[in-house]
């Protein structure tokens, strides 16, 4: 079954290929039909290939798969060559699973849209792209699938090209995670040059047989690699491409800025960990990464009038909790708040696509209102999604893997009280948000008229997600309800576990710290109830007194990293290349044509045509000469 | 001191041509006939080029002190009598429109060569001197040969005042040498250069005689006449002068001044290299936006002649090589060139405004070609004579260090190419914003299938030594190297 | 009688020469422009056979005579080059001859 | 003897084109395929042929320099031509001489179906003058002769001068001009610096030859050796061309006819790196090692500079023709990286990036053709116009911004990787690059074919021609990019070649990053505590 493995990425391929070729020839239906279809034959041979993986795992707990030999130069031979292991299965049947909810249901979402091929065919390409990324035996073949998903990100931000808006957003988008990239390229030639290999294990294998811990080298190539992580995660500070990149049609959204994509550099940390096991610094930069994402965007996610900017700030947000659980060395707890924030967040993005197109487009949330009568479907599992983002404990998997993060920020030998406190502050801020959402957008009267409900290939995908999104929380209990963790065993057998060395660990595992993130999550449900439910009319002094309004318009932009960005990078090189647009060196060039051009003229006019003065000339000649020779 | 049969016969070819202008003036006495005056000049011309493979076949000798027949002296007479019978060839269609009589054209011809001839051969001031007023004077009755021209005129009182004046420095620095030195041979001058010193009067005497030759040469500060002499004079008389009267002095030079080059730090080499290096960027320089086709070929004459210094001032065998072929390349290039302006002259001017050069490669594409090929040799491109002569006159310049010319010669060159294609560009693209009425088209010449077919022997000649020249190379290397070489 | 040494006459053909010269320079009519080219042409000879008197030869004297030849052929040549110049320019002013230029 | 035939097939195809051009103009365009095809089969045979030995590396004690170089031929022509100046006429080929002549030929090819609508002016001439080129681009690579190296790359610059002067577009007469003063100053000094070179050789032998083979090795003083290098590096920098020494590229690329360009940005700036590759750094390696900084800063302004103003035209030709900038500079940096790595970058870096830019030069020509302008401010929408030609447009832009997946990222990484080894900053400068070409990749295509179409323009999409052109170029594009291995086996020999010639001087390095590595690993053994050996 294993060796199926190379099918995976390659179904998606195919369909991508296909739709390329046939493109016109395809009616929607075929097009629909080849899109989903590979996916879903994807899927297919991704649960066959991961569950002959995990009920019988090979030797070593992982296989590799190689296709061709990519490039053999000077002893560097990479391959066209898959891994697979415990991270990478969690990766690719998140990826296929919800990739083909996501394919179903744009077959309906996109179905009246002018670029329904182009559609599958971009999204076909993602879906390649992704599975290569996670699937890459070298690290080179990862940068392929790396950029392959960048650039399927920027053309589907800019999917609707005719405003220039969105292609504005896509434009940004793959420019931001392109100044990332940068830093990931520059990681790979460090490796390359220090350990002669960019095959990930003996890659990881040499640098701890080399590298001394906390040596200079392993804290560059960890901060490399966390450069091009931040790029495409969207941290802090490379985080201002997503909130813009909601221009793309939401399973775009769904899929790729919520679910996959933008956690490409979570998968990219956890790969690399024996690098971040290495350099402690680089670790710390990691969590101080996290920490502040994720209280920047939580913060912004609670002001967003648009509903799916909201949720954009809020994946930040959550990618940030992950991105902190790598720093502080729980590096499955990452890896498993990604699981549960890919099926969570992609039903959050289903569902607003749902009401989006029922509202006719509208995304202002305060135009939204009462739609819990009129899209129950939506409500239902709009709730559950907002739920296990809030973290509504025990029944919403978003619960288990927050509370596990949030532990490990303190019961790590790298957690301390600081990220702990933040990280709670930032659950608070979460459920906020959340349940904003919630209420304004479901409760209240309608503002605007429903003038479409989604069949079911739209509300089936809501359905199994929802699911999901209860479910998976209970594959790794915490420890003080049950001793059942299958997700940690198996992760157990790719990455470190997480080790409660830290000083307060013994309260972190603890009933306790649950009960204060149990507390929290209430709290804040509460007061978001206090605060948003739209019959509750005081809280508009509120949120218009001056100390709210100007925190609020500054949250609201990003707290001006956009602003700033523009001032600092983009004016200064427009200014320079507007300013040099014609060549400014060929202003040399015309200056020495001038001067040509001078003397020939100073020259002709001396050619007067006058007998005497050629005499004079001539004779000046000789004078001079002669002066010489009688001087000298 | 005697003259026998034999030295008779080594100077058969300098006979010939004095035979053959003897000839044509009587004939023209009895019979007013163009084409028996071209017949008899041109079998002069043959006979000339035949008998100097007598000459050939001989020892090389002195013939009295004034003249040495040697393969170098053969070379260059046969070079100037090849000339002068392309010259003539063309001359055929072009003075059939002329309103005076053309015979005696053809007698001015043969005299000019003749005394170019002797002053390729020459090695004594006196045949010297005689052989370059022999062409001085034929040259003003050349230039002014269409006396109905105002131009022709001009262009006559200029180039008659300056040769004159530059005649008698030329003498003057003559009798300065002699007074110093006591001989008038080329062995006496090449000795007294070689061990010039800080001899004040001999240097005056040398640069003195400088300054004639520099006339001839046209180059900087005695080029001014060039531009008026070329566009005044008739199209296939400013061939001659540019090559006839040039390649003569030249040889001259190589005979007499050859020991310049072994002292790069005498007053005589640095005034050369002012000459050359001012002769090369004035000359490019001032053809930069020249409208006048004539003119933009004086100018460029110019700097030829600044490369051609350069070659001069590298000593040793690569030098006389570079000299040789450059001027072989040069010959043949500048013919064909005035030879095309030859062909497309109307009857009452030449052709000689970049106007009448728009739409040429359509209206006349064989000339068109023909001046196409002209040019790019003159730049000094592939597959022409003029990329070899760049060539070897790079490699002489290098092989003598002379850096600081070298680099000129690279930069201005560059120049060069700028006027050059600006005329092919003329002549086959059509301006854009040439909204305005066009300019007036050429009027069709008449005839002149002789001179295009001439043309095309020249341009065959361009492209076949220019890709393989490896015999004309030989040929040069033979001749330059009875030359006493320092 | 102090004998005129070499230096005297070369001298004297200098002073000469540039006289002509400076007539070159200075002069407009044709004619007395040709004639300073012979004074010119003239000091010269003088040079010659002053050179010729030093080395006790007759080579300076024969070129004197060459000289002389050839300054009478050119005399002649520019004499009848500057009726043309005349009918032409209806008169004899050299600096009129500027037609050509550039 | 096959040798020969891949210069005078074009060379004598070119005057057949013309003459039949006189009666047809189909004839011509016949006649052109054929010269271009013939001599492209005729190298892919050989191709096939040498294919096993291409890939063999030099024993470690190795030949001496003559006998590496002469040890990777395939083929080889020597006779006498000048012998009075020690020139002959000297054809050889190996590996790298076959990519360059593979390419060249494909090239060619592509420029005359390109032009198969595009032109109807004097038909006959044009294709006399693409054949010439391709004739004198295929001398310029076989030429192992100095002298008839110079003569080929001199020569191939007049067909190209009419191309632009009479087939190109507004200010194709200044640009013409420019392009060809620019590269003859420079080919002078090249001139110059070789005669100096043979020179200077036949004052110590007393051999004057042109004879690259002979003239290697040549000893000479380190300022001498400095100073003709530069007179090489004048030549090729121009060709290749290195900031500052682009800006007649800019005006060239634009004016000129699409042929032309392709041409141009196809090959004939490809001489710059092949010139470089063969004679200027194997002739002079030390003074190459002195000016190694020198060139990495220039390489990487051209890189940023180039990507820059690409960003800032509204012209699109002039801007895929800053692109060439850009990417020339990777070149730039990557031969005087002068590892395995960084060369076999660059040459395949010549071949993706010859056919990147030569399909956005056919599609700026196929758009200016349909809408008569290359204004971006007056296009905008066109995608909806013409679909498949926008997929297409964002296929190239997506190579030229180096997409990982296409042949351009591998040759990037391989110079990059290999210039890291030199030095990490000029790498990372040049990835940087790589982000500003992502700025105008993208600008390009929102002005071209994003947003929304206002000027009511209509036209055809892409022709049976144009698709079969795109469609070869993509898929070589992205048969390189997931396999580039034939073409890295190819040139292996020669690169292997090169760098033992070059073993001895201050460029020898690390030759791979395994060694390095290895050395690495060693000191880190011998530092720790461990004191047995691995």
């Amino acid at each position: 079954m294993l060796s199926l493995l190379w099918l995976i990425p390659a179904l998606p391929a195919a369909g991508f290929v296909l739709l390329v070729l046939l493109n016109r020839r395809l009616g929607r239906a075929g097009a629909a039909w080849i899109g989903a279809g590979s996916v879903g034959l994807s899927m297919l041979a991704a649960l066959l290939v991961c569950g002959s993986f995990i009920v019988s795992p090979p030797a070593g707990d992982a296989c590799r798969q190689v296709l061709w030999t990519w490039m053999d130069v000077a002893g560097f031979t990479p391959a066209i060559g898959f891994y697979l292991d415990a991270v990478s299965v969690v990766w690719v049947l998140v990826i296929t699973v919800v990739g083909f909810l996501i394919h179903l249901y744009s077959t309906e979402h996109m179905e009246h849209d002018e670029g329904f091929t182009r559609f599958f065919t971009y999204l076909n390409l993602f879906v390649f792209s992704m599975l290569v990324l996670v699937l890459a035996d070298n690290l080179l073949l990862l940068y392929l699938g790396w950029e392959g998903v960048g650039l399927c990100s920027y053309l589907l931000i800019a999917f609707w090209q005719k405003d220039p808006q969105n292609v504005y957003s896509g434009r940004k988008a793959f420019i931001v995670t392109r100044v990332g990239d940068t830093a990931l390229i520059a990681g790979l030639f460090l490796l390359l040059t220090q350990l002669g290999t960019l095959e990930i294990q003996p890659l990881l294998r040499a640098a701890e047989q080399t590298w001394a811990p906390d040596s200079t080298v392993a804290v560059v190539a960890a901060l490399l690699i966390l450069g091009g992580a931040v790029g495409k995660s969207a941290q802090v500070p490379l985080q201002t491409w997503l909130p813009d990149a909601m221009a793309g049609p939401s399973p775009v959204s769904a899929l790729i800025h919520a679910a996959t994509m933008v956690t490409a550099g979570v998968y990219l940390i956890a790969r690399t960990t024996p690098l971040f096991e290495l350099a402690g610094d680089a670790r710390l930069a990691v969590a101080l990464v996290g920490i502040v994402t994720l209280l920047i965007a939580g913060f912004s996610a609670l002001v967003q009038h648009d509903l799916k900017r909201a949720l954009a700030y809020s994946t930040i947000s959550q990618i940030g909790y992950m991105i902190l659980a790598l720093g502080v060395s729980g590096w499955e707890a990452g890896v498993f708040h990604f699981g549960t924030h890919a099926f969570f967040k992609a039903l959050l993005f289903l569902g607003a696509g749902v009401v989006i197109e029922a509202l006719a487009g509208e995304h202002d949330i305060f135009k939204m209102g009462g739609l819990a009568r009129k899209l129950p479907a939506v409500f239902v599992t709009f709730t559950v999604g907002a739920a296990a983002l809030a973290a509504l404990p025990f029944v919403t998997n978003g619960f288990y893997s927050k509370d596990l993060v949030i532990s490990t920020t303190l019961g790590t030998a790298d957690g301390n009280v600081w990220l702990y406190v933040g990280s709670i502050l930032g659950a608070f801020v979460t459920t906020l948000y959340s349940f904003r959402l919630v209420w304004v957008v479901f409760f209240g009267e309608a503002h605007t008229e429903v003038t479409r409900r989604p069949r079911w290939r739209q509300t089936m995908p809501l359905w199994v997600l929802a699911v999901f999104s209860i479910i998976t929380g209970f594959l790794w209990l915490p420890a003080w309800i049950g001793a059942f963790h299958p997700l940690e065993d198996f992760l157990d057998t790719a990455l470190p576990p997480i080790e409660w060395t830290g000083r307060y660990a013994h309260f972190a595992e603890s009933a306790g710290a649950a009960f204060v993130i149990i507390l929290i999550v209430y709290g804040g449900i509460f007061l978001s109830y206090l605060l948003w439910v739209p019959w509750r009319r005081g809280t508009h002094a509120f949120a218009a007194s001056p100390v709210v309004r100007p925190l609020a318009a500054f949250w609201l932009g990003g707290w001006g990293f956009d602003w700033l960005y523009e001032r600092v990078f983009v004016r200064p090189v427009k200014w320079f290349a507007h300013w040099a647009r014609h060549d400014l060196v060929d202003y040399v060039v015309d200056g020495i044509a001038w001067v040509n051009l001078a003397g020939w003229r100073t020259l002709s006019a001396g050619q007067t045509g006058r007998l005497r003065s050629y005499v004079a000339v001539a004779g000046f000649g000789v004078v001079l000469v002669l002066a010489v020779v009688v001087l000298r | 001191m005697t003259v026998t049969w034999g030295d008779l016969l080594t100077v058969s070819p300098l006979i010939a041509l004095t035979l053959a202008a003897v000839a044509v003036m009587l004939a023209a006495a009895f019979f007013r006939s163009h084409a028996l005056a071209l017949g008899i000049t041109l079998g002069g011309l043959a006979a000339a080029f035949g008998t100097l493979f007598v000459a050939a076949s001989r020892a090389e000798r002195d013939v009295t002190p004034l003249v040495r027949m040697d393969a170098y002296a053969l070379l260059f007479i046969g070079l100037l009598a090849a000339a002068a019978a392309v010259v003539v060839l063309f001359s055929w269609g072009y003075l059939d429109r002329f309103r005076v009589h053309p015979e005696e054209y053809y007698v001015l011809l043969l005299t000019a060569t003749l005394g170019g001839a002797t002053l390729a051969a020459s090695t004594h001031f006196a045949s010297f001197f005689l052989g370059l007023e022999i062409l001085s004077v034929s040259l003003y009755g050349l230039i002014v040969y269409a006396v109905y021209r105002d131009e022709a005129v001009e262009a006559a009182v200029k180039y008659l005042v300056l040769a004159g004046a530059t005649s008698a420095f030329l003498v003057f620095g003559m009798a300065l040498v002699y007074a110093q030195t006591g001989t008038m041979t080329a062995a006496g001058v090449s000795d007294l250069v070689a061990g010039l010193g800080d001899d004040v009067v001999a240097t005056i005497g040398l640069v003195m005689l400088l300054v004639g030759i520099g006339f001839k040469l046209a180059v900087v500060p005695f080029h001014m006449w060039t531009p008026d002499v070329y566009e005044g004079a008739p199209a296939p008389v400013t061939a001659y002068v540019a090559t006839v009267s040039k390649g003569a002095v030249f040889a001259l030079l190589l005979r007499f001044l050859l020991p310049v080059s072994s002292d790069q730090g005498s007053t005589v080499f640095l005034a050369l290299t002012a000459v050359a290096i001012a002769s090369m960027v004035a000359g490019n320089l001032l053809a930069l936006r020249q409208d006048n086709v004539k003119r933009i070929l004086a100018y460029s004459s110019i700097a030829h002649l600044g490369y051609l210094l350069v070659a001069f001032l590298a000593t040793g065998e690569r030098a006389g090589l570079a000299v040789g072929f450059y001027l072989i390349a040069y010959f043949a290039t500048t013919l064909a060139a005035f030879g095309v302006v030859t062909v497309l002259s109307p009857p009452d001017r030449d052709a000689d405004r970049i106007d009448d050069y728009r739409g040429l490669g359509s209206r006349r594409p064989v000339p068109a070609a023909v001046f196409t090929v002209v040019l790019l040799s003159l730049a000094g491109m592939p597959l022409t004579m003029g990329f070899i002569g760049k060539f070897v006159i790079v490699t002489a310049g290098s092989g003598a260090a002379l850096w600081a010319m070298v680099i000129v010669l690279v930069a201005t060159s560059t120049i060069g190419l700028y006027y050059y294609t600006r005329l092919i560009v003329a002549m086959y693209v059509r301006r854009r914003d040439e909204a305005g009425p066009a300019a007036t088209p050429l009027p069709a010449a008449p005839g002149g299938t002789l001179g295009v077919s001439v043309l095309g022997v020249l341009t065959l000649f361009l492209l076949v030594f220019g890709v393989y020249p490896q015999p004309l190379l030989r040929l040069v290397e033979h001749a330059v190297s009875v030359l006493p070489w320092p | 009688m102090a004998s005129v040494s070499l230096e005297h006459a070369l001298i004297l053909a200098a002073i000469l020469f540039a006289i002509g010269f400076a007539g070159l320079l200075t002069r407009r009519n044709l004619i007395v422009v040709l004639a300073c080219i012979e004074i010119m042409l003239n000091a010269a000879g003088l040079a010659f056979v002053a050179a010729g008197a030093r080395w006790g030869q007759a080579d300076g004297q024969v070129m004197f005579l060459f000289v002389l030849a050839m300054a009478g052929a050119e005399v002649a040549v520019g004499l009848a080059i500057a009726i043309r110049f005349r009918q032409s320019l209806k008169g004899l002013d050299v600096d009129d001859a500027d037609r050509m230029r550039g | 003897m096959i040798l020969l035939w891949y210069i005078l097939i074009p060379a004598v195809a070119a005057p057949l084109a013309w003459l039949a051009g006189r009666r047809s103009e189909v004839a011509a365009r016949w006649i052109a395929v054929a010269g271009t095809a013939a001599p492209l089969a005729l190298v892919a045979g050989q191709w096939i042929a040498a294919a096993g030995t291409l890939g063999e590396t030099f024993a470690a004690s190795g030949p001496g320099a003559a006998g590496l170089v002469a040890g990777s031929w395939i083929a080889d022509l020597k006779t006498a031509w000048i012998e009075s100046l020690g020139i002959s006429f000297f054809l050889a080929a190996d590996g790298l001489t076959l990519i360059m002549l593979l390419l060249t030929f494909a090239l060619g090819l592509l420029a005359v179906l390109c032009s198969w609508r595009g032109i109807t002016q004097r038909v006959g001439v044009f294709h006399l003058m693409v054949l010439w080129t391709v004739a004198g681009l295929a001398g310029v690579f076989l030429a192992l002769d100095l002298f008839l190296f110079y003569f080929f790359f001199e020569m191939m610059l007049i067909p190209m001068y009419f191309l632009i002067a009479v087939w190109g577009h507004e200010r194709r007469i200044y640009s013409a001009i420019k392009f060809f003063i620019f590269t003859q100053v420079s080919g002078l000094l090249m001139l110059v610096a070789i005669i100096a070179l043979v020179f200077i050789h036949g004052r110590e032998t007393g051999v004057y030859t042109f004879d690259f083979t002979q003239l290697l090795g040549t000893p000479m003083a380190a300022s001498t050796a400095f100073l003709l290098m530069l007179g090489f590096f004048a030549a090729f920098a121009v060709k290749l061309p290195a900031w500052p020494l682009h800006t007649w590229l800019p005006d060239a690329h634009t004016d000129a006819p699409t042929a032309g360009s392709v041409l141009l940005a196809g090959v004939l700036i490809k001489i710059g790196a092949y010139g470089m590759l063969r004679f200027m750094v194997p002739l002079f390696p030390g003074a190459v090692a002195e000016f190694r900084t020198w060139a990495l800063v220039l390489g990487v302004v051209g890189v940023i500079y180039g990507a820059v103003l690409a960003y800032a035209q509204s012209d699109m030709k002039r801007l895929v023709a800053y692109t060439s900038v850009s990417h020339m500079g990777f070149v730039l940096i990557g031969v005087f990286a002068w590892n395995e790595l960084a060369l076999q970058g660059v040459i395949l870096q010549l071949v993706c990036h010859a056919l990147s830019t030569g399909a956005l030069f056919i599609l700026v020509g196929g758009l200016q053709d349909r809408i008569h302008t290359r204004d971006l401010g007056k296009m905008g929408g066109l995608w909806q116009v013409a679909p498949r030609m926008g997929g297409t447009a964002m296929f190239f832009a997506m190579a030229s911004l180096g997409l990982p997946g296409l042949g351009n990222f591998v040759a990037e990484f391989l110079i990059l990787a290999g210039v890291w080894q030199v030095s990490e900053w000029a790498a990372v400068l040049g990835a940087v690059g790589l982000v500003f070409a992502t700025v105008y990749a993208l600008w390009m295509m929102q002005r071209a074919f994003q947003g929304e179409e206002t000027h009511g323009l209509r036209f055809a999409d892409l022709t049976k021609i144009e698709t079969g052109i795109f469609a070869s170029m993509i898929a070589a594009l992205v048969l390189l990019g997931f396999w580039p291995q034939p073409l890295i086996t190819t040139a292996r020999q020669t690169v292997d070649g090169l760098q033992r010639m070059t073993a001895q001087s201050a460029l020898a390095q690390p030759a791979d990053p395994g060694e390095a590595a290895a050395a690495a690993a060693e000191t880190e053994t011998a530092g720790g505590d461990e004191g047995g050996a691995p």
